[in-house]
């Protein structure tokens, strides 16, 4: 177990919603679930400074990271009694109102999956070494910052 | 003893994104050094990483290690 | 606020992933928005009796379903910082694997959206008047019945 | 006075989706006279709810009200 390759987790660019629906479609096959959680995360066009975000640049340091979101699930599946768990995050350009991070757990009862959603979404935050760079219209940028768990 | 670093975030408007290091055998010496040559670096704030493990206190480097300094994590 | 007419939450069967990835993909333009926090009841095809569960078929008291439903919404816009919610329930026969609840709370900041979406899923289970008879392959059926929280 | 009745779930199995009923005047009234009729409904577990508001307790009813029995719900 420890030792098999890990997952990539990657998209380059923002999350299409039609790539969401397929993975939902794919466990329809799947009858012992009965509730899925799903976290998106969306570039904010925040106003800083009177300049508004156009986009976030995101960037990461890919063999640690994947190394990192393997273990994050390791620690999660022991657990959560969950059937199975999804996790893309974007790297590159993600303009404001796209989707960048979509984190996906499915169980036999809700609270496995809610539960599970959520402490992924927040170790990802807080231990994923991915970094992202927000691009203003005036094409200025600054590098975002993650508060604590808002 | 050739040592590799690896920057990110933040950080790289200060250094690149890699630089080569001679002569330094632990992290702490590494540290130092980097400070040395780019002064910008030395009050940010990064935790760092030595063949992908962070590391709470000073460690031997060895011949090929890899290290990397990561500012604060801004995914998701 | 109080008087207007609520909102119609039940569609007709199953809820398409596609019809997911719409809602999803019509929040684009909102661009304060930071985090979707996504709840999916999925119908599971489960064994009692040695018989398996095809598919249930839901049934409402229209009327009062939909009062209810506006004011757990209302008390959850009071209670948490919310772009828009949107929930979808269906009526009818639903097969095993297929979507019967879509719960999908949006937020400038996750944490409001995640936890908005939990409660209104733990108040449509309990609080809301709709029953679900599970359906047999062998066409005889039971009356189903929900677990507090599970 | 008349008093329709709709009935939900599980219940219907008994009692069909809807009664009306002549002569009651208020909710007691009411269950008692349904389990009269419908004698499988005596250890059924259901709410009662008159004009869509859930009742906590013996509540008179007026001409045209309807009450709904509502048996555990089972949504999501």
């Amino acid at each position: 177990m420890k030792d098999r390759k890990p997952k990539n987790i990657f998209v380059q660019g923002a999350i299409p919603p039609s790539f969401i629906a397929d993975s939902i479609q794919k466990h329809s096959t799947q009858t012992t679930i009965g509730g899925h959680s799903i976290f998106l995360g969306q570039v904010r066009a925040d106003m800083i400074n009177d300049k508004k975000v156009a986009s976030i640049d995101y960037t990461t340091y890919e063999e640690m990271a994947l190394e990192k979101m393997q273990e994050i699930r390791e620690g999660i599946f022991e657990k959560y009694d969950l059937t199975c768990m999804h996790v893309y995050h974007s790297l590159g350009n993600v303009a404001a109102g796209e989707i960048s991070l979509f984190v996906f757990a499915s169980a036999a009862h809700r609270k496995a999956a809610i539960q599970a959603c959520e402490e992924t979404v927040e170790k990802i935050k807080a231990e994923l070494p991915v970094w992202g760079k927000e691009l203003f219209e005036d094409e200025t940028y600054q590098w975002k910052e993650n508060k604590q768990s808002q | 003893m050739q040592v590799k670093i690896i920057i990110f975030g933040q950080l790289t408007d200060i250094t690149g994104t890699s630089v080569s290091l001679d002569n330094v055998t632990d992290t702490d010496n590494l540290v130092k050094t980097m400070n040395k040559l780019y002064p910008g670096l030395a009050d940010k704030k990064y935790l760092v990483a030595v063949d992908k493990k962070i590391i709470a206190e000073n460690s031997l480097l060895k011949e090929n290690s890899t290290v990397a300094l990561l500012p604060p994590f801004s995914g998701g």
